[in-house]
């Protein structure tokens, strides 16, 4: 296939922070997005904020000055609905100015509760019906193989959306395929809307299943930066090596980082007002350090007055 | 599934979770199914995942051996539907409209209506109710989706006394069911006894003679504002008719209530080609009713916005129907292709939201 | 994928196996596709287990590193194709119609359309061509499925020469378009070349000046047939015109055609409602055109048969096209809710071919 | 649930033929009604004739004369395009006439090449589009437990349409529920409509899925009378106890018991004619046998003269 291939990124793009002030960050940003809207997706938003925070560490090779480039990386959110922590990701590494988030939900907005990529520099696909994004992956995967240049597909998928069985349509093809250039991560939050997602649905064991369907599995701690970059490089060894897709089965908290909402599929979505929201990021202050010094411009952490 | 859900140590009013502390309603769509699976064993209900989000929590309450929890896996949910149905049960499956219409269509089609059991569809959230969850959300073709299979009665309730009624009056049906509801039990009411809401015969909201106003579901409120609206000012005496039962298509009726008007306007929650618009016009086509009609829909995905701002920005609140009733009164253009809620409506309704949004909470900074 | 495929030790010359020996087109939409291809570095294509059924074939055997052979799996084939096109690609994809748009309507609709990417998906095998397959292989429904999806264009080829026409026409087209093709390459050819065809132009078949039959896809051979028919028995004049492009629907265009005749009639292998007829009553009704039009096409799920005995069945060949035509011109009926094709006639049809087929192959008995 | 339970069939229904006979019967049956089509399904017919002969010798508990009992076991053929051959048991059982297959796919027919519940007695459910069944047969299940009548549900499926993920949503949901009386049977003849299913898309190791999914497997030999019997008794202890729902993964293949075309996809659908059909009607008469005793109406097998 004649495709233009372009040098690609010589690195993944960084935040501005240190990588424990960017998974705050990102959780700060989410509790002011809700603030916004007087509503957010706090639990499954938080959930994945630390594995968002491993893969634009410079895992991923994206390039917020060229956010189209065709041999970048790309991340499907298949959970859209925790779009509001990738928003936070994006804008720290400058696809867009953070000030936007002001507009969050607000009429004519770029950024809704679900990710839209023809709004959104950075957005590699709209998602925000469960159970698709994986075939998206699956094609954007199939394209990077076609064009020889090496670039890597992550999508993101909820416990719960793994009831979908478009999710297994695209394991099977991907798997048959031996699509070692696709990465899923499973959030395992262990919630949904109704309940947890064993008494609403058990999917367990779910490397099991993955593995069955011709997949390499990793069960990891969603939340521990170290585990995470560990398997990341695993995977990237992989495909280096060619074979199959890979997997991580993250085991996460719902709502991480607000101890008063962990755990709770009641905080799919909520809101946390006033003096809730003041105890919440100061909890989270706690562990917001500044942003470090290899960044040109670094940038001010919002503070915590007026909440 | 249990329906205790854990409250949070929350100390400010303003909080709320995502059912529990937010309230449940004490009646709802459960709650009636709840009541008539007590008279009536046949009653099954399901949702896939979104038991609480469409307001079905009391019915596993009550009869939790009679629920089908799904999971997130509506065409599942919607077969386990028409395997149960066989078997003899009236099973009422409950999603986002989204997801039961456009995801599980060929399920409805083949599983529910070429065999014609009686499985009843519910899908919550039309139109662009669910406002800034956006285009995903956003179920605003899927009168169009539905509207040409054989066997499939439709109906839009306009509130919940509208829901009961409409649940009731076609339990027996041998066929299958879809209910297009709006947000559930969050909507203005627009009726007060059962008795007012007949399937199969379109309800006069208000009586007038001028303009026909058509409408369904969750524009049903709004038309009535309108018109309430202009007959105060003197303006136009309007009649509102909520056309709940959309297929079959009561279209003699419709053609009849027309005849009596100048004008008629058809406000849709949805894409104008395929929505309710669409069986108004071939009905007057068809029975020979010279009267001009006019669509008010959408014509494109919707943007994003809080619900309330976005029906304002598409004129389909009761300011932009008595706006849109007003200029088909004035104007009566004779290229119906042209929309009567202009570019300039919307522009100026998004400006107006954005000048007062800019003053929100200034105290939040995101860098 | 390979294309050879094995042939089988077989001595009557009347077997033949799935395509080895029934033998396949030199010219399909696979070969269209894949000299396309040749020019072209973005076109892919691919298809969920249905490419030699879809006539696709030779688009693997020319171009096999573009080719997604997806398995039974028709969400995920149209799934892929949007991350393919998000990366640059223009993919075909095809399936039956059936299951290309009743069971991925919301892929096409959320991934396709509101992302508005070039996907192009065939669905082929439209209306009742199945014939005995039944009705889960029956598209009757599928127009009224596409027709509220913004962003999405919807082309219906009358044969081969009209299919590369509109490949070809749209092939740059930013946004998604739905091929709806009728049995691939075994339909009657209507056109000779290419040119013939334009996209967004309705194209003229037979010019007249009674009554103007408008028809798309698979019905457009017979319909012209039928033109010719009643010409030449000096009956009636009729124009007839070959919609091809659906969406977006040349309003205008077919207004003013009709205008200058008589009476429409909308020829449709879809039910009614909510099909190519529903296009036209809308637009005339928007452009405030008086001329009566007709819908004749399906009223309910299609009985089985082979494809032409069922054709012949719902008075959509030749013969039952004029029928209809010549009961437009004569009755003119002002209720044109009623079909113009009735009971009667479908009860002659059914108990001519029991009549022949009680006939045949007497040899046989199952007991 | 108050249901009305009748006293269920104290035996299933059974042919009129010894097993070997029934099996040669059904496919004598499936060429004859190719012949009267001018077309057949014969490939994915033939591979699930000795499965449908075993479910149908007194294993499922059906009426032929009271067909829509509430108490009933029922199946569900997923894979609709081998309903030529269901056609032939339910004719031999005595749902229907057997003549009436005179009129298979001709106009009006109710015995189309998809089988229709409206229009034929003992189809349990309609289908055609593949991937749907299992979840009608999920359905079917619930309602039995429900009714507590101990009445079974059995749905086969293709093992080509295994890649529609609706197969996996059902799955899910009956592993998770541990719906015992539900018996999936997969017809692995190893072929789908382009090729063979290795080639289209593998999905083996197909047991591994099932197992993944929550089900007991088994896999066996699909044309072994007793290794089926015996599988299917397995299944009945453990409904009986109470458990995971069954998948027997059956070996078979595509076109069984017509050498010239058996294990090929391009006999997916075809047409045998003149003297072809004859061959394969000797092949198959070589094992057809008279009717056994122990029925009533001991009834005329077809004769080969004519073909
Ligand atoms: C097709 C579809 N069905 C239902 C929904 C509604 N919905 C949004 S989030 C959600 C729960 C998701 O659970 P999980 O996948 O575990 O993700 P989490 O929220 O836990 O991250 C549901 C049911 C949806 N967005 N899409
Ligand atoms: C949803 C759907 N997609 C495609 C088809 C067309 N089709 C009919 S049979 C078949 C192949 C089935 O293969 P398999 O499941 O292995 O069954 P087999 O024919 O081998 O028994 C296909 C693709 C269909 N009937 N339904
Ligand atoms: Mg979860
Ligand atoms: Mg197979």
């Amino acid at each position: 296939m004649s495709i233009d291939t372009p040098t690609r990124p010589p690195r993944g793009a960084s935040p501005t922070r240190s990588r424990e002030a960017f998974a705050a960050h990102i959780r700060r940003t989410v509790l002011l997005e809700a603030e916004i809207a007087g509503s957010g997706h706090y639990g499954p938003s938080l959930s994945c904020a630390d594995l968002l925070a491993a893969l634009y560490s410079g895992f991923l090779r994206v390039d917020p000055a060229d956010a189209d480039r065709l041999d970048r990386d790309r991340l499907v959110l298949s959970k859209g609905h925790a779009c509001s922590a990738l928003y936070a990701v994006l804008a720290d590494l400058g696809f867009f100015p953070a000030e936007e988030l002001r507009t969050y939900t607000r009429l004519g907005t770029a950024y809704g509760d679900h990710p839209d990529m023809k709004k959104v520099a950075g957005i590699d696909f709209s998602s925000g019906a469960l159970g698709h994004g994986l075939s998206i992956a699956v094609g954007m995967a199939v394209h990077a193989r076609l064009r020889g240049d090496g670039a890597r597909t992550v999508a993101i998928v909820g416990d719960g959306e793994l009831n979908e069985g478009q999710i297994w349509e695209a394991a099977g093809y991907a798997g048959a395929n031996r699509l070692s250039g696709l990465l899923a991560i499973v959030d395992v939050n262990t919630v949904c809307v109704d309940g947890t997602t064993r008494e609403v649905l058990d999917y367990e064991p779910i490397g099991d299943k993955w593995a069955a369907f011709g997949w390499a599995v990793e069960r990891i701690d969603g939340h521990d930066a170290d585990a995470i970059d560990a398997a990341l490089a695993r995977f990237e060894a992989r495909h280096a090596a060619g074979g199959a897709p890979t997997v991580l089965v993250a085991d996460t908290v719902a709502g991480k980082g607000i101890p008063a909402i962990e755990g709770m599929a009641e905080w799919h979505i909520g809101y946390l007002g006033g003096s809730d929201l003041a105890t919440a990021l100061e909890q989270l202050g706690t562990r917001v350090e500044e942003p470090t010094d290899d960044h040109a411009a670094p940038r001010p952490i919002a503070t915590e007055e007026g909440h | 599934m249990p329906l205790e859900r854990r409250t949070t140590v929350l100390t400010d009013p303003s909080s709320y979770d995502h059912e529990g502390r937010a309230g449940y309603p004490t009646r709802s769509i459960g709650s009636i199914l709840a009541d008539l699976a007590d008279e009536d064993p046949r009653i099954m209900a399901g949702s896939a995942d979104l038991t609480w989000s469409t307001f079905l929590a009391d019915f596993p309450a009550r009869h939790p051996d009679r629920f089908i929890q799904a999971g997130i896996a509506e065409r599942n949910l919607l077969g386990i539907a028409a395997g149960l149905a066989s078997c003899g049960a009236v099973p009422y499956m409950s999603t986002f409209s989204a997801f039961a219409s456009m995801q599980s269509l060929d399920v409805i089609r083949n599983d529910h209506a070429y065999t014609n059991l009686p499985v009843r569809t519910i899908g919550t959230h039309t139109g662009i109710s669910m406002g800034y969850f956006g285009s995903s959300h956003h179920a605003i073709e899927d009168i169009g989706a539905l509207r040409s299979i054989p066997n499939l009665t439709v109906v839009s309730p306009a509130d919940l006394v509208a829901t009961e009624a409409l649940i009731r009056g076609t339990v027996d049906l041998p066929g299958p069911v879809y209910f297009r509801l709006g947000r559930g039990a969050s909507g203005p009411d627009v009726y007060e006894t059962t008795s007012e809401v007949v399937f199969g015969e379109p309800t006069v909201v208000r009586r007038g003679s001028d303009i026909l106003v058509v409408a369904s579901g969750i524009t049903v409120h709004a038309a009535r504002d309108a018109a309430d609206a202009l007959r105060a000012d003197g303006r136009l005496d309007v009649t509102v008719v909520d056309l709940h039962t959309i297929r079959p298509f009561p279209a003699q009726a419709v053609a009849d209530l027309a005849a009596q008007h100048d004008a008629v306007v058809v406000v849709e929650d949805h894409v104008v080609d395929g929505g309710l618009g669409t069986s108004v016009l071939t009905a007057l086509a068809d029975l020979d009713v010279g009267v001009p009609a006019y669509r008010h829909g959408l014509h494109d995905f919707a943007i994003f916005g809080p619900p309330t701002h976005l029906y304002r920005y598409y004129g389909l609140d009761a300011e932009g129907i008595a706006t849109v009733v007003e200029r088909v009164s004035d104007r009566a253009p004779r290229d119906r292709t042209i929309p009567l809620w202009e570019e300039a409506d919307r522009s100026r309704v998004l400006a107006e939201q954005q000048a007062a949004d800019a003053l929100r909470k200034p105290e939040i900074t995101f860098a």
